[in-house]
């Protein structure tokens, strides 16, 4: 299981590719997927290596990324 | 998809003090960035019941729709007299004020030093794009030397339009400011810094302490005719040549 | 005789272009025209439109209540106008973005995947000139060649010159898929 | 009722609002309404209230437009060519339909003009010197003790109907002594709470000020509600004056100081004579077309005198509408009219 | 006459005062005469003419004001909150007799507003939005090619008579393309030469460009001349369209972009049997009070159109007089009345 | 006692661009001082018939009537505007535009910095005297620290109305103006120093080099309710320490 | 009965205090009154004037065309007003600064050493105390005691307590010298 | 004869006394005499004194001031 997960909110996503740079991980990429504004939304290309490190996150102009991670053991 | 987030700890989310509304901002423009951290930074200090947003005319002309908090649409130039009618009235009221650079640098030259003169008890949030993003891409006070605009179609040529204007240098000239900073987005570290300082400039206010001016460099994608991506780039290879980062002012 | 058009579609399609040309294209053919496009900072990333148009006589009104055609490249724009087409106008519609049918009964409706047809010719920014195309064949407002001749000297005139071939290609791909 | 006292128009319109519960006052010197500032600087910080000299007349305004919004009693002050600089901001406290109470003494113009008295400001004042569709409430009182008096009823009238207010007045008004007696000082608590405010959304949606939107239909409506609004003020808010009208052939009207100096005219005339009445427009918006055109039915001639080139003229002319005839005696540059000047043209029309 | 070509309202407003010989344009951006401002950028340099673009809509005003002082042919353009803005300054050029032409190009109101077609900037134009008793030449386009032609009179009347000028146009009319010919530009050289402009007191006693006397008879004198030349302007330079008015019975009462819409709405009551003309405006300060006045004889009803809660109206009702019904259709908020929602206006009034 | 001069020769006499009017301002006003040295090196310069000045709104209102050169009265705080527009129109005029702390420094901060920023070839002359003398002695933006004015009853408090804007030093960190200096006037030596500020200023633009400001420490004892001679040593010993004189910008 | 008065003189002679002084006393008698003073910076170094009327009921005007008495401090005063003045009118005349006579034979002159006067209370700053009570003296319009309170009454309201005796030395002075 | 000579003219004088303070060699006083403005006009009451340096020109605000020196023989 990957350590970090997203959850993009495709209407939000504006294509612009920001978050894209902004990984370290280099797991997002654009989709291809045209959204009802026309366009071309971002998916995790690579979800496995996701850390759940939240850069994509603070990148994203319009707040369409929530990012997850593992629980810690308390 | 949400499946596989089950057993995991939501780590960034939508700050509380956003509504749903979506931003109107093209894609890739620091607007949103700036949003979503002030957003954040009112979620942090918990003060979205006692905040007032004053929203300038430009790109962020919206933002009374993306707060939780009251807000009020100021006049072109004006937002500082603005908040400072507010903050004078109700000095409980977290005020802040949202203003672009021709905003506030150049039809609101008056207002915005004169606020900061008096040392109103206000924050003001500075986004200098370099440019008239709103009205579609004319020079602004901040274009760079040869900058390429719809009104200087040849560059910014300084000998008739004269120089980018350092206006938080201009304001760190006076007695009152508390603290006069200039940040940037261009980057995640970029992002964390210029968080933090937006936070020192709420937490001055909330403390009492007066005047606080963040300048933050940001990127207009549209109008600067690059992707985004390379909009970022000329921030941080360009831009920060004629306007460097960092506190001009911190008597906090 | 009156004829009027709006195009409407994404920022990004081309439509005011698309009105501009034809615009020069009626004034060329002889005809009074008007080019009204929406405007401002709502044309940011949201939908664009502009109104034609065409006439031979002094063209009173430049906004029209019932437009005798629509070419809608996007789904907001035909879900914004379908309805005030004339009785009897003609609806292009891109059916490469837009799902559903067109409503209503009383139209002759172009439907088009105007997308394809733009990858065809190699250039989906030429998708304005697809639509263009088709609009003439469908209306028979104007020659073609007409058209042709306007877009570019257009194009020449803005320093794009080196275009003209694909949208000339674009042009006739719409015409002839109508 | 308090003592009588002795003082300027200026001081009296200050200290009126100050009784009215103007919690914020914000302005930028200029002549004739010094004392204005003065007396606002002297005293509000004494009551814990806020006196700010703007950096200009356009920061003024905007701290009024601040102010408002957050449901304090607000005022600013100036003269012409500072009132000038205020329009677009008072287009804006129209369209955001906020309350509040603006003073024009008014000077000599165009340009830098003098800073003698003048009533050339009327049009600027009633029918929009901003853009936009709007109005303002004006009030023109005649007297320094009226001049008090109306700047009281500005600040309910600009609360209760959500607009803007204008107390136009001139220089003369505003340097003159009279004898007044202030009403005492209302109790800001007992206000209604303006709901609408923006004082923070604790336990509300949030609260917004604007007067935009990009969508014309919605700005539509928004302008339909003002002109609503408007309607209403037109049907309940009508002021004027009428003196010696009821059996009069020729008729006065003018406001403000003109007004005045007229009455003493009234009596000269009767002692020649002459059947001269008053009419006195105290709203200037709503102009009281009504009851001039109900006056106009029944005298000769309707004189209009103005310290300028004729400008309340046109809606006197409007109600009149060639019911009686109108001829106009105006000063221009601060030349303030004598009673006697003024009596040599009522001459003219008396047959 | 030169090439026809097919450009937009503000475009053709920048080139036919660079064709007019202006030499300074200074002004502040705003939408929806943003085109204006790219052609005068792009233009006026390459020509050796000045482009500036001020830090404010005051300060291109105030640059506008020096310019004209030296007697160059000047201008400046803005759209409604802009406008107001400079309010003071067009008050300063009128009280100081400068020539200069300002463009509006009018967008939904009051306040921020939005960025559509409006006439609700009517009374601030014709009336003196700024203090004091003055008046602008108001010349109101209803084509793209009339745009160009009364922007270039605009030079010659601000000239000749030594004040400002207003073009007031709207967003659509700024925005929408047409075919136009744009006459030659005129030989500059050919211009008389301004004897009192401030071009150095060589040979000469000096030339003082002013608003001011603190002596009100003084003051009062600038203003006499002022308003002597406003009769020979109403005398000489009203200019009105009408159509279709020999048999009509009603009048549509409109200008600028609504009359060319109205102009639609002829042709259609005249196929509905209904007798309507057309009375439009061209200059609407001077207004066209005397042929509308006869016209109104002739009629039932002289039906107002405009886009605004009804401002030229009053001008219209001055006019008429209760010669006829003046009933008034508006709309505001940027929407643009259609043929259509005209027609059913006018049907309501055809008996 | 005209004849007891006869064998002698005139060492100092009227400026010849002075005309005969008499000046409006109080006994003891340093505006008057300042007027003659303009009108001085207006004569040295040779430039009288290519000169216009742009009188302010302020105590110099009243300007177009010293000087036998054409002028022009503007708006309040606007001067730099209008000598914008004038110097734009017609290069070859020398254009000087005058103007009081309230007129420079409050309402035409924007006039003042943008037209300092595009480095227009014009001189400023900016008169500050810590109050507006012409509306009665309200408070300036340069009013010191506990200065009793009509607007500030109780001196000026900080907390409230902020500091003493030192507007020179802000022009200073723009990058066009090419000299920017601080004079006063107190004493013979002042005198001299500005003077020659004052020549510089205007040769500067005779040479084609840009913006010229020279402020100039100014009394007013009127407002000030002090004797002339009183007013000359409040400025020497307490508004310099204020305001240091000094040049701030030579890039000539 | 409508009594109005013009006091006139250079803008430290203290004309406009007079004035108030006088107001304040006819209003302390029960009449009705005005004071308008000239003002704005033409008051600075020239001349300084304003205007009371006192009336026994509502005033018109403020300003009057032929005011029933002038208070001349010096010459420019005197040539400006001294037309003005009703027939049978009162004018008080500075004989210290004031060279000439009054021209006008329809006028009921008091011509006084102000200067000379005010010197010899001990304050020249007084000067306006002696002219009001020569005013006084000459046109009965009030009693000088009422003139006195009403002076008093000023001086300590705006700090000045201790300047009430010379100043009562001044006002009968003046009375005394009519 | 005094090395300097001032013209004063009595009409522009206000009074102000600026020159008296200025004149390093304590030429200046107030005369007494008031000028139709009422000013209290400054007179040379050490006319001997004068060096004609001008400093007391330079300081009139009212341009009130003439000054005339000895001619040096050339
Ligand atoms: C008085 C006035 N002048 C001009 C405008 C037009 N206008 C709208 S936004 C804007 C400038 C926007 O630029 P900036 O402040 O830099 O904000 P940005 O859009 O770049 O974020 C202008 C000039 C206006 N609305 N009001
Ligand atoms: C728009 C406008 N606002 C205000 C005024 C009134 N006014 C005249 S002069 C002045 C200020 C004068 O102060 P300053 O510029 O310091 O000049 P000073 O008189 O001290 O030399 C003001 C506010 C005006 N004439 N116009
Ligand atoms: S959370 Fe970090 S690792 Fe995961 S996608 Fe975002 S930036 Fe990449
Ligand atoms: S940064 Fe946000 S808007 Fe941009 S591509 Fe990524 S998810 Fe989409
Ligand atoms: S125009 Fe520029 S600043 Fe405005 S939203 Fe678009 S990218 Fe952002
Ligand atoms: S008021 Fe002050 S600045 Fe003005 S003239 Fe008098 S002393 Fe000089
Ligand atoms: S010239 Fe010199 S010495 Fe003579 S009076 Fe003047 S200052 Fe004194
Ligand atoms: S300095 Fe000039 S005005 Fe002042 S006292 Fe001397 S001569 Fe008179
Ligand atoms: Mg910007
Ligand atoms: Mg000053």
């Amino acid at each position: 299981m990957p350590k970090g997960m997203l959850i993009i909110d495709k209407e939000r996503c504006k294509g612009c590719g920001l978050c894209i740079v902004a990984c370290p991980h280099q797991v997002l990429a654009f989709s291809g997927e045209l959204n009802r504004s026309g366009y071309n939304v971002v998916h995790m290309e690579r979800p496995e290596a996701c850390v759940g490190c939240g850069f994509c996150a603070l990148t994203c102009p319009d707040v369409a990324i929530e990012v997850y991670r593992e629980r810690v053991p308390a | 998809m949400p499946v596989s987030t089950e057993k995991m700890v939501k780590v960034f989310g939508r700050p509380a003090s956003l509504t749903e509304a979506r931003f109107t901002y093209c894609p890739g423009c620091h607007h949103g960035i700036l949003t979503r951290i002030i957003a954040q930074i009112i979620d942090e200090l918990g003060i979205v019941e006692r905040t007032v947003g004053i929203a300038p005319v430009g790109c962020a002309v919206f933002a009374y729709l993306w707060y939780r908090c009251d807000a009020i649409q100021a006049s072109h130039g004006r937002a500082s007299a603005v908040a400072t009618g507010v903050k004078r009235a109700n000095p409980n009221l977290i005020v802040f004020a949202y203003q672009g650079d021709g905003d506030f640098a150049s039809i609101g030259t008056a207002e915005s030093i004169h606020a900061a003169n008096r040392g109103e008890n206000i924050t003001v949030i500075f986004v200098n794009n370099q440019v008239y993003g709103m009205t579609g891409g004319e020079m602004a006070p901040t274009s760079l030397v040869g900058q390429k605009t719809t009104t200087t179609p040849d560059g910014r040529d300084p000998a008739l339009f004269g120089y980018p204007i350092r206006f938080s240098e201009m304001i760190a000239q006076l007695d009152a400011p508390v603290y006069v900073t200039r940040q940037a987005l261009y980057d995640t570290k970029r992002i964390v810094d210029a968080t933090k300082a937006i936070n020192k400039a709420f937490t001055n206010q909330l403390e009492g302490k007066g005047y606080s001016l963040v300048e933050v460099l940001a990127t207009c994608p549209t109008n600067w005719r690059m992707k985004p991506t390379e909009a970022n780039k000329h921030v941080a290879e360009v831009v920060t040549k004629v306007f460097p980062l960092g506190d001009l002012i911190d008597r906090g | 005789m009156e004829c009027s058009v709006i195009i409407a579609g994404f920022g990004g399609q081309g439509v005011i272009l698309a009105g501009k040309i034809l615009a020069q294209a009626g004034m060329d053919h002889g005809l009074e025209v008007t080019w009204l496009p929406s405007y401002g900072p709502e044309m940011r990333g949201g939908t664009a439109n502009c109104t034609v148009v065409l006439s031979d006589e002094p063209v009173g009104s430049p906004i029209v209540d019932d437009p005798s055609a629509l070419i809608a490249m996007n789904l907001p724009s035909l879900d914004k106008f379908e309805s005030t087409v004339a009785k009897g106008g003609t609806i292009v519609v891109n059916s490469s973005l837009i799902d559903r049918a067109v409503k209503r009964g009383d139209a002759q409706v172009a439907s088009l995947q105007l997308n394809e047809l733009a990858e065809k010719v190699g250039s989906m920014r030429a998708i304005n000139m697809v639509a263009l195309g088709a609009y003439v064949k469908a209306t028979k407002i104007l020659p073609l060649d007409t058209v042709k001749g306007a877009m570019a000297r257009m194009l020449k005139k803005g320093g794009k010159g080196e275009f003209v071939t694909i949208n000339e290609q674009a042009l006739e791909e719409g015409y002839n898929a109508v | 009722m308090g003592e009588r006292m002795l003082l300027r128009g200026n001081e009296v319109i200050a200290e009126a609002a100050i009784r009215a519960g103007c919690q914020c006052y914000f302005a930028y010197p200029i002549t004739p309404q010094a004392e204005l500032l003065e007396h606002m600087a002297k005293n509000m910080p004494r009551l814990g209230r806020t006196f700010i000299q703007a950096e200009s007349e356009i920061a003024a305004i905007s701290m009024v437009y601040g102010a408002a919004s957050v449901g304090v009693r607000t005022m600013t002050s100036s003269s012409s060519p500072g009132i000038s600089l205020k329009q677009e901001g008072i287009s804006y406290l129209a369209g955001s339909n906020l309350p509040a109470v603006i003073v024009n003494i008014v000077r000599g113009g165009p340009g830098l003009g003098d800073i003698a008295p003048a009533q050339c400001d009327y049009f600027q004042a009633t029918k929009g010197g901003g853009h936009g569709d709007y109005h303002m409430i004006v009030l023109a009182p005649s007297t320094v003790p009226e001049a008090g008096e109306l700047t009281m009823l500005a600040f309910d009238l600009a609360d209760q109907y959500r607009t803007p207010v204008m107390i136009l007045a001139d220089g003369m008004l505003g340097q003159m002594m009279e004898p007044v007696e202030l009403p005492e000082p209302i109790d800001v608590a007992s206000l209604p709470a303006k709901e609408w405010a923006t004082t923070g959304a604790k336990g509300r949606d949030p609260n917004v000020i604007l007067s935009f939107d990009l969508d014309p239909e919605v700005l539509k409506k928004m302008n339909l509600a003002l002109q609503k609004r408007y309607r209403q003020i037109e049907a309940k808010e009508v002021r004027y004056e009428e003196a010696a009208t009821e059996d009069a052939d020729i008729l006065i009207a003018a406001y403000g100081t003109v007004a005045r100096i007229a009455k003493s005219v009234v009596r000269m005339a009767s002692a020649e004579g002459i059947k001269l009445g008053l009419f006195r427009p105290i709203t200037l918006w709503p102009f009281p077309y009504q009851p001039l055109k109900e006056l106009a039915d029944r005298v000769k001639t309707v004189l209009t005198v103005e310290m300028s080139a004729g400008q309340m003229w046109e809606d006197v002319r409007l109600a009149v509408a060639e019911r009686a005839n109108t001829p106009f005696y105006g000063e221009m540059g601060g030349v303030v009219p004598t009673p006697r000047r003024i009596l040599s043209e009522v001459r003219k029309h008396a047959s």
